[in-house]
């Protein structure tokens, strides 16, 4: 089966642009390319990692906010990673590992947002007072 | 230097574990010293033990799911009969003792009963329908399966030195954290669990990548049979959810062991968190159960009524919004707990949606026997006995889904009913149905029609008369998990429902009798067609049993029903298409990984269990030192030349010609 | 009324003699099993036709039956499809708004409507035994609850070890009894009775005797027990409670004179520490420590 | 054979052909797939797909697990009994030094596979060498914030928000740890058998498993550090 199938440059040579690629590859490409691939994922990463921590160090964003905008610093910053250094596109062969990806981002998110709706409210329903007034911090 | 282990762990004190460990351990030797004496050893190892064929991974997950069926029938028989005895008295099980019975139970049950069955036969039937010759990764699935065994093994070590958990199948803290629970049964628990559920996780991964990328020319997915979207299904909730229980599980580790307070009592644990999170697994684990047995019953509806399965779209679309929901519903078994009308209400209500991906699928089945030539075999029973008890267990389980309802009936008997009603007369009538369906297909003969009939029949009325009581004493108060009844008046439906027990092992025993006959008579059950059943995909158009590449040339899928439409084609032209070009075929070597891996994990398991530090540290170093081992082979194929494959595949074109002739002739009659 | 009728036909019919949550003496236990009974009612009307239907289905179509047609290649029928996703999809739109009704009315959360003001009773789980604290009264029983019938109750109910579940059946809805959580639950008694309670939670090895009794009495009977409590017999002092919070099983009933009215309070909140778990009476099995706690 | 006869008539093939159960089944159009594409037209996948895909499917559990100690610390982070609170267990400079060194990594990481994709031997050590040190240098880092919060009294036995700290940042660390462990081996093996199929295959997983645990960094970082010290 598969196997009796051979790499003959045991690299992306042969990968045809209409057929499925592995997560984290991508089509034949010069060194050139993944190198530059690689730089643009350090630089926006760079830019991204210093913006979160300016806000929290410094008072450009009003205080309450500051949550909201390191949450949209480290989605984006995730999506650099996917995008540039786990080489994940939204081209046809890559529809299956996108699907995957999606379905593991709402499993998390079931997870994640369930779990602290849930506790929240049972918490909020039975915690005695005074435990309440030590849980703020 | 031994931990907390000494020998005093040994239950000398006790004498129904004793014996019952004793008699296992002779059983065991005895077995092991057959073995020895008949120098089977060597034909074990190189065919068994280290074999990567999924055909032989998916039998040896039966044999081991059927062995653990009855080890937890026999706690199963043990606390009906406790019950039935203590009613105002304290019956002969001490607490602490029946309370490990039925956290035993419900453990073994699920996990090394049910998942390895649902499991075994995955493995042995997706890549035959599939048209391939392995899954995915052949080797992780051997793994996969050794650390099963290393889990069950583990539970069943717990009889004889030290005890198993006395905290349920799920361990609520703050009971199970180590000031209410000391001893060593929790950690077995989290242990053995935690191993298989490793193993577990593994499956899950190689059939979402094998049901997704390995499949034989132009079976697209809107072609696969029912089994394999059922098989994707749930291998994407194991891919989702026992990361969940591994998580878990940790932590209640972390704070038996190093004082962590994740689900602690003090210092700020959550208790209720546990719950949380357990159940965000534990309710899609029994849909990992039960689509596969869907995806049986789906196969033999449609090759036992002689027609397609109706509505494939609406079955495809059903399984995959069961698996989507079966996650947003986890807290259903906690409306109880106080989250709160607006909580209640959501979960209720996703709760109760999930009757109506099921209930499609229920009527679809029935529709499928509508205009066919129903044939009543044994699996078609099962099959229709399925569909009588499911459907009132998914009523009653709808129930359970309206908050003020549970309110009532939470952790009662009704409860109790409820599940078994499902998880018995889903899986495990699907299982059997699934065995007897595939047995030819693995073995080259049939199972006794007579004995598994009666099997069926003694299983379908024993197990109304064991649970319909339940439901009863559940309306009337009864709670679950009690080793003694102070209520006089619940006698009668008690003793009814020990009766019942009754019915289940005469059931048992003629299904172990089918067993036995069967192999005695295997000759005149022989099936030499590879397709008893007159099926319609692709694993019944190997020989039975299939050779060990399944297929001598990749089969090239046409039609919807793949092997059906084959067939027809052959049926209308009265001969075989032409013989292939045969073709040397590549195949996975064996592997002694397998075994390995799960030695060591039982070792280092144990060794955790008694906090015996080296020697889970010895077990780690050797699993790291075993990875680069395996890291470093160079071997992973070899080759079946191309004449071994012809030969194989010329045998089974005779047999198929002979039938041809056969069908032609009786075509010609009617 | 009619209602009424048919759920107590549907207990008489179930449960015989003895009596259980379809046969309830409270207007909570009320509600909520006429919603187990319509809900229950709703499916039966979908699942008996179905079950007939299969049987009938497999019967008629019988390979031995020559009378049936064979229709090898029926597969597929839209109509077919539109009536078999509509029949459970109408159902449960109609059983996801019990659904939601009913658990915002039924929420155990929320006070019951009366002229008389509740009483207020609060709840400890203890191993493996309940504590029930009149604040009011300013007195405190163990395994056995006295309640005015007619009057609501409002229970706080805390757990000072593990979880369990406090339930009397008859009344109706159970809650969660949990260490550091105050859960609270609505019940009334409509009439004089004997009613029995119990966790339905497990928690441990004197789970099984976890029960207490409930007398339902008239309200001046109440009084007249409460007055004749108060100042009488033990008080639950801190050492009476150290003395509770160790494990013990089958407890018979104690009423406490007197008791510290920020007792519930200090433990909700984990002041006073949980109990300590099983304390080995035994000579030590390594791995199966076993407290027999006081069992007899 | 059963009893039963096949219909054995050729209305009967014609109709199955003609699609039973509706689905409206057309021919791949003029860009039908290739072989090994594992679209399900072409027959099983190459072995490159199908083990960079499970390994997909591996890393996306990884994810999930990870989820649940999220979940957990977000739970518990109020739950301080009186304890330290996030406050006081943050240093943003360590935290700094700790992103800079496995962002870097997951940089060499990529220039590693650049190297691999020239097959260029020594450029894919050198970049797995530096990778593996930084890697090495962000476990000491957390290695010693540990110490020295040990050493103040701050351990996950104190209270339950510190029980959700080190359980997360712990298990992140663990994870790097045997991802180094895994990076050795390979090394190892990329010296001694040189770009073989499967050694490539594992270099492809190793790097996606590298990638993944820099984006869980994202998230403890953020959500754990520096949420821990807004207001
Ligand atoms: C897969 C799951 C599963 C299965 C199959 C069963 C099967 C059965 N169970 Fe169990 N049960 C649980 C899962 C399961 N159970 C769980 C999760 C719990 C909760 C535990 C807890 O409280 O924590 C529980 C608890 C539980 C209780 C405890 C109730 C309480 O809390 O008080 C009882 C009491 O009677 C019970 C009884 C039974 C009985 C009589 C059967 C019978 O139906 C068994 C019948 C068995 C057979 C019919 C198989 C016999 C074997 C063979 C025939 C060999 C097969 C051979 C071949 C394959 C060829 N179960
Ligand atoms: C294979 C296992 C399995 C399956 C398939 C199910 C299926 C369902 N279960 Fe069950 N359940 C368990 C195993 C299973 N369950 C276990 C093990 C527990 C207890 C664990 C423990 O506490 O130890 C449990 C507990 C449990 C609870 C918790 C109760 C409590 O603790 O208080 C609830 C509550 O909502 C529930 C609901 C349901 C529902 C709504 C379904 C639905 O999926 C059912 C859907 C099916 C149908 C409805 C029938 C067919 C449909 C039709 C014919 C259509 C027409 C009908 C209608 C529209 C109603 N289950
Ligand atoms: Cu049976 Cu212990
Ligand atoms: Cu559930």
């Amino acid at each position: 089966m598969s196997e009796l199938e051979y790499d003959p440059n045991l690299h992306t040579a042969e990968l045809d642009a209409r057929e499925d690629h592995a997560p984290g590859d991508e089509p034949e490409e010069s060194a050139g390319h993944w190198v530059r691939n690689s730089n643009l994922g350090l630089g926006f990463s760079i830019v991204l990692t210093l913006a979160a921590f300016l806000a929290v160090g410094s008072h450009l964003i009003w205080g309450p906010a500051v949550g909201v905008a390191l949450i949209v610093l480290a989605i984006g910053q995730m999506g650099v990673h996917l995008v540039f250094f786990l080489h994940v596109t939204t081209g046809p062969d890559n529809t299956n590992n996108v699907l995957a990806l999606a379905f593991g981002i709402l499993v998390v998110f079931l997870i994640v947002a369930g779990s602290i709706w849930i506790m929240g409210h049972l918490s909020h329903n039975m915690m005695p007072m005074d435990r309440l007034m030590q849980m703020q911090p | 230097m031994f931990g907390k282990l000494s020998w005093s762990a040994i239950p000398l004190d006790q004498p129904i574990p004793l014996i019952t460990s004793v008699v296992l351990i002779l059983t065991i030797l005895g077995v092991l010293g057959l073995v020895t004496a008949k120098g089977w050893w060597p034909y074990l190892w190189r065919e068994w033990i280290t074999s990567v064929d999924h055909k032989r991974i998916g039998i040896m997950y039966c044999l081991l799911g059927s062995v653990m069926l009855i080890r937890g029938f026999a706690d199963a028989i043990m606390m009906r009969s406790q019950q039935a005895l203590a009613i105002n008295a304290p019956g002969y099980l001490p607490p602490e003792h029946y309370n490990q019975i039925f956290s035993a139970h419900g453990t073994i049950m699920i996990f090394f009963a049910a998942m390895p069955l649902v499991i075994g036969l995955m493995n042995f039937v997706t890549p035959l329908q599939l048209g391939v010759r392995d899954v995915a990764f052949p080797t992780l699935n051997s793994v996969s399966f050794w650390l099963t065994a290393s889990g069950a093994l583990l539970v069943n070590v717990s009889l004889f030195i030290g005890e198993f958990a006395r905290t349920g199948w799920l361990p609520y803290p703050p009971l199970s954290e180590a000031t209410y629970s000391p001893g060593v049964g929790v950690d077995y628990y989290l242990w053995a669990v935690q191993i298989s559920g490793v193993g577990t996780l593994m499956t899950g991964i190689n059939f979402v990548t094998t049901v997704l990328k390995m499949r034989c020319p132009g079976m697209t997915y809107l072609r696969m049979p029912m089994f394999c979207w059922t098989v994707l299904a749930a291998s994407l909730l194991i891919v989702a959810v026992f990361p969940i229980l591994t998580a878990t599980l940790a932590m209640l580790s972390l704070d038996r062991y190093f004082g962590f307070h994740y689900f602690t009592n003090t210092a700020g644990g959550n208790p209720m968190m546990f719950v949380n999170l357990i159940w965000a697994w534990g309710h899609p684990e029994v849909y990992i159960l039960v689509l596969p047995a869907f995806g049986i019953f789906s196969e033999i509806f449609s090759t036992f009524s002689g027609k397609p399965l109706f509505g494939y779209r609406s079955m495809v679309a059903a399984t995959l919004f069961i698996c989507i929901v079966a996650m947003m519903v986890w807290l259903h078994h906690f409306f109880t707990m106080g989250a709160g009308a607006a909580v209640n209400t959501a979960f209720g209500i996703s709760t109760s949606i999930i009757a109506v991906g099921t209930g499609v699928k229920i009527y679809n089945w029935i529709f499928t026997m509508y205009g066919g030539r129903v044939r009543f075999s044994v699996p078609m029973l099962w099959s229709l006995g399925f569909i009588f008890t499911f459907v009132i267990g998914g009523m009653t389980g709808v129930l359970l889904a309206v908050p003020p309802a549970d309110f009532l009936v939470h952790n009662s008997m009704f409860l109790v009913a409820h599940f078994h009603n499902v998880i018995v007369g889903g899986v495990v009538f699907g299982l059997f149905a699934g065995i007897d369906y595939w047995f030819p297909k693995a073995f080259g003969f049939r199972l006794h029609e007579g004995w598994g009939k009666a099997a069926f029949w003694f299983a379908l009325v024993g197990f109304w008369v064991t649970f319909a009581p339940l439901y009863i004493l559940g309306l009337q108060g009864m709670t679950r998990r009690l080793q003694h009844v102070n209520i006089e008046e619940w006698r009668p439906l008690l003793d009814l429902s020990l009766v019942g027990v009754g019915i289940l092992i005469v059931g048992a025993v003629c299904q172990v009798v089918m067993l036995v006959v069967s192999i005695l008579r295997r000759d005149e059950l022989r099936d030499v067609t590879g397709d008893p059943w007159d099926g319609r995909s692709l694993e019944w158009a190997t020989p039975s049993p299939a050779p060990f590449f399944n297929f001598a040339v990749m089969p090239n899928v046409q039609g919807e029903e793949a092997y059906w439409d084959i067939k027809l084609r052959a049926v209308e032209s009265q001969q075989l298409s032409p013989e292939p070009r045969y073709e040397p075929i590549e195949m996975p070597v064996n592997s002694p990984v397998g075994f390995y891996t799960a030695f060591f994990a039982t070792v280092t398991g144990f060794a955790l269990i008694w906090q015996i530090w080296w020697l889970a540290g010895l077990g780690l170093a050797a699993a790291f030192a075993g990875f680069v081992v395996f890291a470093w082979r160079d071997v992973h194929e070899f080759h079946v030349p191309a004449e071994e494959v012809a030969r194989v595949d010329r045998a089974r074109r005779s047999a198929r010609e002979a039938l041809l002739e056969r069908l032609g002739q009786q075509g010609a009659a009617t | 009324m009619a209602r009424r009728a048919a759920v107590g036909l549907a207990a008489a019919g179930l449960g015989g003699c003895a009596r259980g949550v379809l046969d309830p003496v409270g207007p909570v236990g009320a509600d909520d099993s006429a919603i187990f009974f319509d809900a229950l009612m709703v499916m039966l009307v979908i699942v008996i036709p179905t079950i007939l239907l299969a049987f009938w289905m497999a019967w008629r179509y019988r390979a031995s039956n020559p009378k049936a047609e064979y229709l090898p290649n029926w597969s597929y029928s839209g109509r077919i499809e539109a009536v078999v996703w509509s029949i459970p999809i109408l159902t449960i739109m109609f059983i996801g708004g019990i659904i939601w009704i009913g658990s915002y009315r039924l929420d155990p959360f929320k006070p019951l409507p009366s002229k008389s003001p509740p009483l207020e009773v609060q709840v400890v789980a203890l191993d493996w035994k309940w504590l029930f604290i009149y604040p009011q009264q300013g007195i405190a029983t163990v395994n056995q609850l006295v309640v005015p019938a007619g009057t609501p109750v409002h229970f706080s109910i805390t757990s000072a070890s593990v979880f369990n579940v406090f339930f009397v059946p008859r009344l109706g809805s159970m809650i969660y009894a949990m260490p550091g959580m105050v859960s609270q639950l609505n019940l009334q008694a409509d009439r004089p009775a004997l009613l029995f309670g119990q966790s339905a939670q497990f928690s441990g090895d004197g789970f099984s005797d976890m029960q207490f009794q409930v007398r339902s009495v008239a309200p001046a009977e109440f009084q007249a027990w409460a007055q004749a409590a108060r100042g009488a017999g033990p008080m639950l002092d801190p050492a009476a409670y150290a003395q509770l919070m160790r494990q013990s099983q089958r407890v018979s009933p104690v009423t406490y004179g007197g008791v510290d009215p920020q007792l519930f309070q200090a433990v909700a909140t984990q002041a006073i520490g949980p109990g300590p778990g099983p304390q080995p009476e035994n000579p030590s099995h390594s791995g199966r420590e076993v407290s027999t706690g006081g069992r007899r | 054979m059963s009893d039963l006869g096949l219909p054995a008539a050729v209305e009967t093939l014609r109709r199955v052909r003609e699609d039973p159960h509706r689905l409206g089944h057309r021919g791949h159009g003029p860009d039908s797939p290739v072989e090994g594409a594992g679209h399900g037209a072409t027959g099983p996948a190459r072995k490159r797909i199908v083990v960079g895909y499970g390994f997909w499917i591996f890393l996306l559990s990884d994810i999930v697990m990870f989820a649940c100690f999220f979940a957990a610390f977000a739970v518990l982070r109020g739950a301080t009994a009186g304890g330290p609170t996030p406050r006081d267990v943050v240093e943003l400079p360590r935290v700094g030094l700790e992103t800079a060194a496995l962002l870097l990594s997951s940089y060499t990481c990529g220039l590693s596979f650049a190297a691999t994709n020239a097959r260029s031997l020594l450029w894919t050590q050198v970049f797995l060498l530096v990778t593996g040190l930084l890697g090495l240098a962000f476990v000491g880092l957390e290695l010693q914030e540990f110490i020295s919060l040990a050493a103040r009294g701050i351990t996950p036995q104190r209270s339950a928000f510190l029980t959700g700290f080190f359980g997360l940042v712990g298990l992140h660390g663990l994870h790097v740890t045997v991802a180094g462990m895994w990076l050795a081996t390979m090394m190892a093996q990329v010296q001694v058998k040189g770009f073989r199929r499967e050694i490539v295959h594992r270099l492809i997983c190793f790097n996606l498993f590298w990638h993944a645990l820099d984006i869980v960094w994202i998230g403890i970082f953020t959500i754990v550090y520096l949420m821990g010290v807004t207001p």
